[in-house]
């Protein structure tokens, strides 16, 4: 049963995400959603890992190498993101795509 | 060795292209005895070719690229009678362009491409396989632009555009038309008639539409022959080779390929799409001569002639008679002479003589009097008074069509003439009975663009004179009737 | 109880991830979420996944943290424009619901649990710990590429200085006082942080801990140390940095090649000399993922923030 | 096998090394890199052609527990379609990317970014395993977006956090997918999965991955990142990107659509892929068609282009993959990523040069530039005709077998798609073309190294030779294709 609340945490934690991801223009904000996407599939994951009579650790290194990977995604993410108000002011992505 | 000749004689045009490419502008020496050595080449092979297919030799040669994708070369006496006229046109305006251009810019481009055309449309001729045919036509389609666009101003991109905006749509009518007809068949070689039997009736005349769409375009049948006229922005030996032999002609060749090896006449017949085509072959025979009659550049006066006389072979094809098929193949020679002389002509006329205006012919006759008389014997031709080239054409064109059960295609061609007499003889009246302008130019002095245009006309005249021969053009056409598609 | 406890805990977890996403103001949101990463890392305790709590904490939670602090910080500074604010938004909410009720039906229809046999694998491998056994043996693949993945975010960041920049040593200047807090901070902390992390990488093989977890808090003390101006910032050009940042995937690849070389397999370690060559490795990554990690957090070389 | 190794391993050792050794260094041991990895595809694909698919098992441990990597006949395709691109744009890069023009962070960060993707990209033609795909297409990305930001303009990095942003949410939706196919099966084998006893998360799992993919790939209408991202980054790094990087993401939806969970692929999904794809075909082009620089033409004609490679979906999967055409439409398919890959990077590599012949690559500029420049002009036109899919051309060879597919499956609007795709092409490649060929040159034309320009003439030959020779790629795609049946048409 307790697994059941952890993978639902996970799920809203992934619909929390996307809500964010979709709906906020700040960049810094988006990021954050990013982890908590990430994070919700996680949980989802060990959740179910644990299910068996003996906790399987492969969803254990698989969400280790994920966690390291949304750190340097993150780490990216927010580079650019300073880089850009710091080139431009620009804290949120211009409208369309298309430079002249 | 029987694979090998088709290759070779493809090889002859295609290495000398590829090797043109990378020369530098002032080689000319080297330049010009690739083109030459390679057209001379040719023509050596494809003689040896006629004795050794005469004899009953034949040959192929294939290259697989993907199922269905089969490059296939192909002899039979159609491809030796295109690839003769080409091969020989080609060493001809070789050495025309190589004194047309003298030592003007981008030459090493120019002959790459030039040599790369008649590549082309050997390949074309060559092609036993419905898809090989349209590989080289598309090939064909690639290297005519660089060769429009040549002089790279405003007028001829602009040539060169309208050129690839008829073209490629029709390639594409064209591939869709091949793959239509392929899915349901299989792949389509010209030596055994696909079997039609797995279409209905309404998606063959689809096909079939298609296929004239795609073939038409290069053949300038009206409504598809807008960039032929536009296309006169390109130098002469382009607009001669060309515009009188390679493009048009390959239009032509494939709606002959099209009727009696894809479709066969029989099924063109019962699916009673062959009146169809020669009535729009006739409009264009006629709407072209009209159009004509309009124009008062020399160039575009003979661009919109070629539109009207290639329909010339079009409307023999369709009749799908025997006679007007010998008229229709034998005419694919004949045009081919007698208007490569007379752009020849008009080339030697503007380059040595600033002369690209009819009214400017005043008086040429005496000032250049060979120019003339060949540009004479091209136009008397064309007009088809008897004994030259045009004659014999239009007349098995006329036998055929009453043996067809169509007499109104003696009227097209009575009306035709009449008017390729109205918009030919002024140009023959100004030359030799009006006077010359009083800061009229012109000389002769350039043998190597005079001797071409003679040795066309003097043929054009021969053709005319020998046609009873055996190996005269007529004959021939009528061996190839006789052989592939008689009974 | 428990499962009240879990209850809980997944309660809180919630609302501070809503308070990171609808929280007014980023700086709440960052806090909210350092919050919310310490909180996942109490539930992987709670789920028996003690490496990854320690991951998430320190990873999750921490260094991700200090990453997004910092870029407050320097958006802050920065006069930039403020992003607009929005009202709720109706489709972003029916996309993240359809999505979370698709989850959560999911898991309600998953099939009964299978796992790879590891117990009987694992001997061979010398670990005790199933989690490193999969890292570094059954999974090392992903674990190299995994390595090399924090070297490509590093170059990204790298290359988001500005030419002018390019020599300059890497990160904003820090003037830590001396004598204050973060010096003194920065002076105690290496020695306690050090023994830590390289704790952490020893007890990884047989109980809980790993060549990721140690770096990361080896990272930290390197970057307290550099923010409290004990250690000078690196500049890019510096050999050592460079050296550091690839022994660890250097390391790990050519021990792969290796066997290949021996006619094993690529990445194949044999059991006779599994657990060595396993900490060889693991001490190799522990430091270019100490030193990748904290100078990824750092970022580029900067000389000083413009004024706009 | 050891070829395999070296071409997985090398590109992620040379990186390591030019990051390790000295500044001076680097363009010699990433050229070397490149050089001996391009080498060894040649080898993979000569064994995969002669012995079939090459398994390599890592570490010695077999799938559940290990993940296995596999090349077949389309992997070693691709992989060597990627050598010849990444030796071509290496070339090209020596000259582009050397420190005096480019500045010495861009000249540093260029080689291992290079090598990196290109280890990425390998990775993942030849991983059998769902999370190690997730993996290297991380890998993939953060490479990729770097190499759109290190430009260093305001615009690069607006491009640069676009793409990233499409990258990451793509890349979570796919690992989505991945969490629910282990919590399922406890297994992310491919070859395992397509066994498995089918649970009824498995459709959701593979919608979200494929929602994720598309997003990487770009297609309609997750396009909107990459005109500008493709468009705002360095030549060389450009070509990398739209040549190559979209079909990694691709291939892993060829691998979940044919090979893990085939029997999932409903028709009105088959369908609406290919119609996106046929949307992203024409809107692409319609795009690409009222751009004015000449990168940007480029970077939407991509966009057109991956389109045609989802028709391969309704013609040769779910229940098509039994007919008859299938074996045509799939390497139909296949030859469109190839050719196009080719095609693209000298595309790339010409604006390249063009940018440092005139400084600029508004088509405006670029007026004459061919007179000063033919081998480039020359380049240009010959990838051009593979775009436009005109014979003799790969990109020929492509359309023809996805059209005789359409028809012979009686699925003609997609051949409608083709044939309207390639005039579109023709149309929007025609401007930069008659920019390049006309007589008035507008700018002074900075000097050329000859070399230089021979990359992309290189290059856009190979994509001609392609359909010229396209026998023996057929053949090596036929290697380990799913559900070889039936033979051609």
């Amino acid at each position: 049963m307790s697994l059941t609340v952890f993978a639902m945490t996970g799920a809203s934690l992934v619909g929390l995400g996307i809500y964010g991801l979709l709906a906020l223009p700040q960049l810094l904000r988006r990021i954050i959603s990013f982890n908590l996407i990430g994070s919700g599939l996680f949980l989802f994951l060990g959740a179910a890992g644990a299910r068996g009579e003996a906790v399987d650790a492969v969803p254990q290194a698989l969400i280790i190498t994920g966690i390291v990977v949304a750190l340097a995604a993150s780490a990216l993410a927010v580079g650019l993101v300073v880089a850009l108000a710091r080139r431009s002011g620009l804290v949120v992505l211009p409208d369309e795509a298309n430079p002249r | 060795m029987n694979a090998a000749l088709p290759v070779l004689i493809l090889l002859s045009s295609l290495v000398p292209a590829g090797v043109t490419f990378f020369l530098a502008q002032d080689s000319h020496t080297l330049r010009n005895t690739l083109n030459l050595g390679g057209a001379v080449v040719k023509l050596g092979l494809i003689i040896w070719m006629l004795f050794a297919v005469a004899g009953g030799a034949s040959y192929e040669a294939s290259l697989p690229l993907a199922p269905g994708l089969v490059m296939l070369l192909r002899v039979d006496a159609l491809a030796l009678l295109f690839i003769s006229l080409s091969a020989t046109l080609w060493f001809l305006t070789t050495i025309y362009a190589i004194a047309y251009f003298g030592t003007k810019a981008e030459l090493s481009r120019f002959f790459g491409f030039f040599s790369l055309c008649v590549a082309a449309t050997t390949g074309l001729a060559l092609s036993g396989s419905l898809i090989s045919f349209f590989i080289f036509f598309e090939l064909l389609t690639l290297s005519t632009w660089p060769l429009v666009a040549h002089k790279q101003d405003k007028p001829s991109l602009s040539a060169a555009r309208v050129y690839l905006a008829y073209a490629l749509p029709g390639s594409a009518a064209l591939l869709w038309a091949i793959i239509w007809l392929e899915s349901a068949t299989g792949p389509v070689l010209f030596t055994e008639p696909p079997d039609l039997s797995a279409l209905d009736p309404g998606a063959l005349r689809g096909i079939f539409a298609l296929f004239i769409i795609g073939v038409g375009v290069k053949a300038a049948l009206v409504p598809l022959h807008g960039w032929l006229p536009a296309d006169m922005a390109a130098p002469a030996p382009v607009s001669a080779l060309l515009h009188a032999v390679a493009v048009v002609k390959a239009g032509a060749f494939g709606v002959v390929r099209v009727i009696y090896d894809v479709f066969g006449a029989s099924n063109v017949a019962a699916l009673g799409v062959g009146e169809p085509l020669a009535i729009l072959a006739s409009v264009t025979i006629v709407w072209g001569s009209v159009r004509a009659l309009q124009q008062d550049e020399i160039k575009k006066r003979l661009a919109f002639s070629t539109v009207s006389q290639v329909s010339y072979i079009v409307l023999g094809a369709a009749l799908a008679s025997p006679l007007a098929m010998i008229g229709g193949l034998v005419h694919l020679i004949h045009q081919g002479l007698m208007k490569i002389t007379m752009f020849f002509c008009a080339g030697i006329y503007d380059e040595r003589a600033g002369v690209r205006k009819i009214t400017e012919l005043n008086g040429m006759g005496a000032r250049m009097p060979w120019t003339s008389v060949c540009f004479s014997l091209g136009a008397m031709g064309m007009i088809g008074l008897p004994p030259l080239a045009g004659f014999v054409s239009k007349f098995y064109l006329g036998l055929g069509g009453l043996e067809a059960g169509a007499p109104w295609v003696l009227g097209v061609l009575v009306a035709s003439t009449l008017l390729n007499a109205a918009y030919f003889l002024p140009l023959l009246y100004r030359l030799w009975f009006l006077p010359a302008a009083e800061d009229a130019r012109g000389d002769e002095r350039a043998p190597a663009l005079v001797v071409p245009a003679v040795v066309t006309a003097t043929a054009a005249l021969g053709v005319g004179l020998l046609a009873a021969s055996p190996i005269s053009p007529l004959g021939w056409a009528t061996l190839i009737v006789a052989r592939e598609y008689g009974p | 109880m428990s499962l009240a406890l879990d209850l809980a805990l997944c309660g809180l977890i919630l609302c501070v991830a809503l308070g990171a996403v609808v929280g007014r103001g980023v700086f709440r949101s960052v806090i909210f979420f350092i919050t919310y990463g310490l909180l996942l890392a109490i539930g992987w305790a709670r789920l028996g996944a003690k490496d990854v709590a320690l991951a998430e904490a320190a990873i999750g939670a921490g260094l991700t943290g200090v990453l997004l602090l910092t870029a407050h910080g320097r958006l802050r500074r920065m006069s930039v424009e403020r992003a607009p604010r929005v009202g709720p938004n109706p489709m972003a909410a029916t996309t993240g619901i359809a999505v979370a009720l698709a989850l959560g039906w999911a898991w309600f229809a998953l099939p009964a649990p299978t796992a790879p046999d590891l117990a009987a694998a694992l001997p061979l491998t010398g670990m005790g710990n199933p989690v490193t056994g999969v890292l570094l043996h059954f999974r090392a693949w992903d674990t190299l590429l995994e390595s090399i993945v924090l070297l490509a975010a590093l170059l990204g960041v790298w290359m988001l200085a500005r030419d002018v920049d390019w020599h300059a040593p890497l990160g904003l200047r820090y003037h830590a006082r001396p004598g204050g807090v973060l010096a003194s901070f920065g002076r105690l902390l290496p020695p306690i942080g050090l023994s830590f992390g390289s704790y952490l990488v020893w007890a990884g093989a047989d109980g809980t801990g790993g060549a990721f977890q140690g770096g990361t808090v080896l990272a930290a003390v390197v970057l307290v140390a550099m923010m409290a101006g004990v250690l000078p910032p690196p500049r890019v050009a510096q050999g050592g940095l460079r050296a550091a940042l690839v022994v660890g995937p250097g390391v790990f690849l050519l021990s792969g090649l290796l066997a290949v070389a021996l006619g094993m397999g690529f990445l194949t370690l044999p059991p006779a000399v599994a657990k060595p060559a396993t900490l060889i490795i693991e001490v190799a990554l522990t430091v270019s993922i100490a030193v990748t990690l904290a100078v990824l957090v750092i970022g580029p070389p900067d000389d000083k923030e413009p004024v706009r | 096998m050891t070829a395999l190794v070296i071409v997985l391993a090398l590109p992620l050792a040379g990186a390591l090394a030019v990051i390790a050794l000295p500044v001076r260094a680097a363009v010699p041991v990433a050229l070397s890199a490149t050089a001996l990895t391009a080498l060894s595809a040649l080898v993979l694909a000569a064994s995969v052609w002669q012995g079939g698919p090459v398994t390599l098992m890592v570490g010695g441990w077999q799938p559940p527990l290990g993940i296995a990597l596999q090349a077949d006949g389309l992997a070693a395709a691709l992989i060597v379609m990627s050598a010849l691109v990444v030796g071509a744009v290496a070339m090209a890069a020596w000259f582009e990317m050397a420190a005096a023009r480019a500045g010495p962070r861009a000249a540093f960060g260029f080689w291992p970014l290079m090598l990196l993707l290109w280890g990425a990209l390998n990775a993942v033609y030849v991983s059998r395993d769902l999370f190690n795909l997730y993996v290297g297409l991380e890998l993939l990305s953060l490479a990729a977006v770097a190499l759109v930001a290190i430009s260093g303009t305001a615009q690069a990095l607006v491009a640069a956090l676009r793409y990233m942003i499409f990258a990451l949410a793509g890349s979570l939706l796919y690992l989505a997918g991945v969490v629910l196919v282990y919590a399922g099966h406890g297994t992310l084998d491919i070859g395992l999965l397509s066994a498995r006893s089918p649970a009824p998360g498995d459709a959701l799992a593979l919608g979200l991955m494929t929602a994720g993919l598309l997003a990487k790939t770009a297609l309609f209408p997750f396009h909107v990142w990459l005109p500008p991202a493709h468009a705002s980054a360095p030549a060389p790094a450009s070509a990398l990107l739209s040549a190559l990087v979209p079909k990694a993401s691709f291939l892993i939806l060829i691998r979940l659509w044919f090979e893990a969970m085939p029997e999932l692929a409903s028709t009105a999904a088959l369908l609406m892929l290919a119609g996106l794809g046929a949307i992203a075909v024409i809107w692409g082009g319609v795009l690409a068609l009222v751009q004015s620089r000449l990168k940007l033409i480029v970077a939407y004609s991509t966009v057109a282009q991956l389109g045609y490679m989802f028709l391969v979906f309704p013609l040769a999967g779910g229940d098509g993959s039994a007919q008859p055409w299938a074996a045509g439409a799939w390497t139909g398919a296949m030859f469109q990523a190839l050719s196009h890959g080719l095609a693209k990077a000298a595309m790339f590599l010409v604006a390249g040069i063009c940018i440092a012949a005139v400084g600029s690559d508004r088509l405006g500029d670029l007026r004459g530039l061919a007179r000063a420049l033919p081998m480039t002009g020359f380049a240009f036109a010959l990838a051009a005709i593979t775009l436009m899919g005109l014979p003799p051309s790969g990109g020929f060879t492509a359309k023809y077998l996805l059209m005789t597919s359409a028809f012979a499956a009686g699925q003609w609007p997609w051949a409608l798609v083709l044939a309207g795709g390639g005039l579109l092409a023709a149309a929007y490649l025609y401007r930069p073309l008659a920019a390049l060929f006309t007589r008035d040159a507008r700018l002074p034309v900075h000097p050329v190294a000859r070399a230089w320009q021979g990359v992309p003439l290189a290059l856009a030959a190979l994509a001609v030779l392609l359909g010229l020779l396209s026998a023996a790629p057929f053949d090596l795609l036929q290697i380990g294709r799913p559900e070889p049946a039936v033979e051609g048409l």
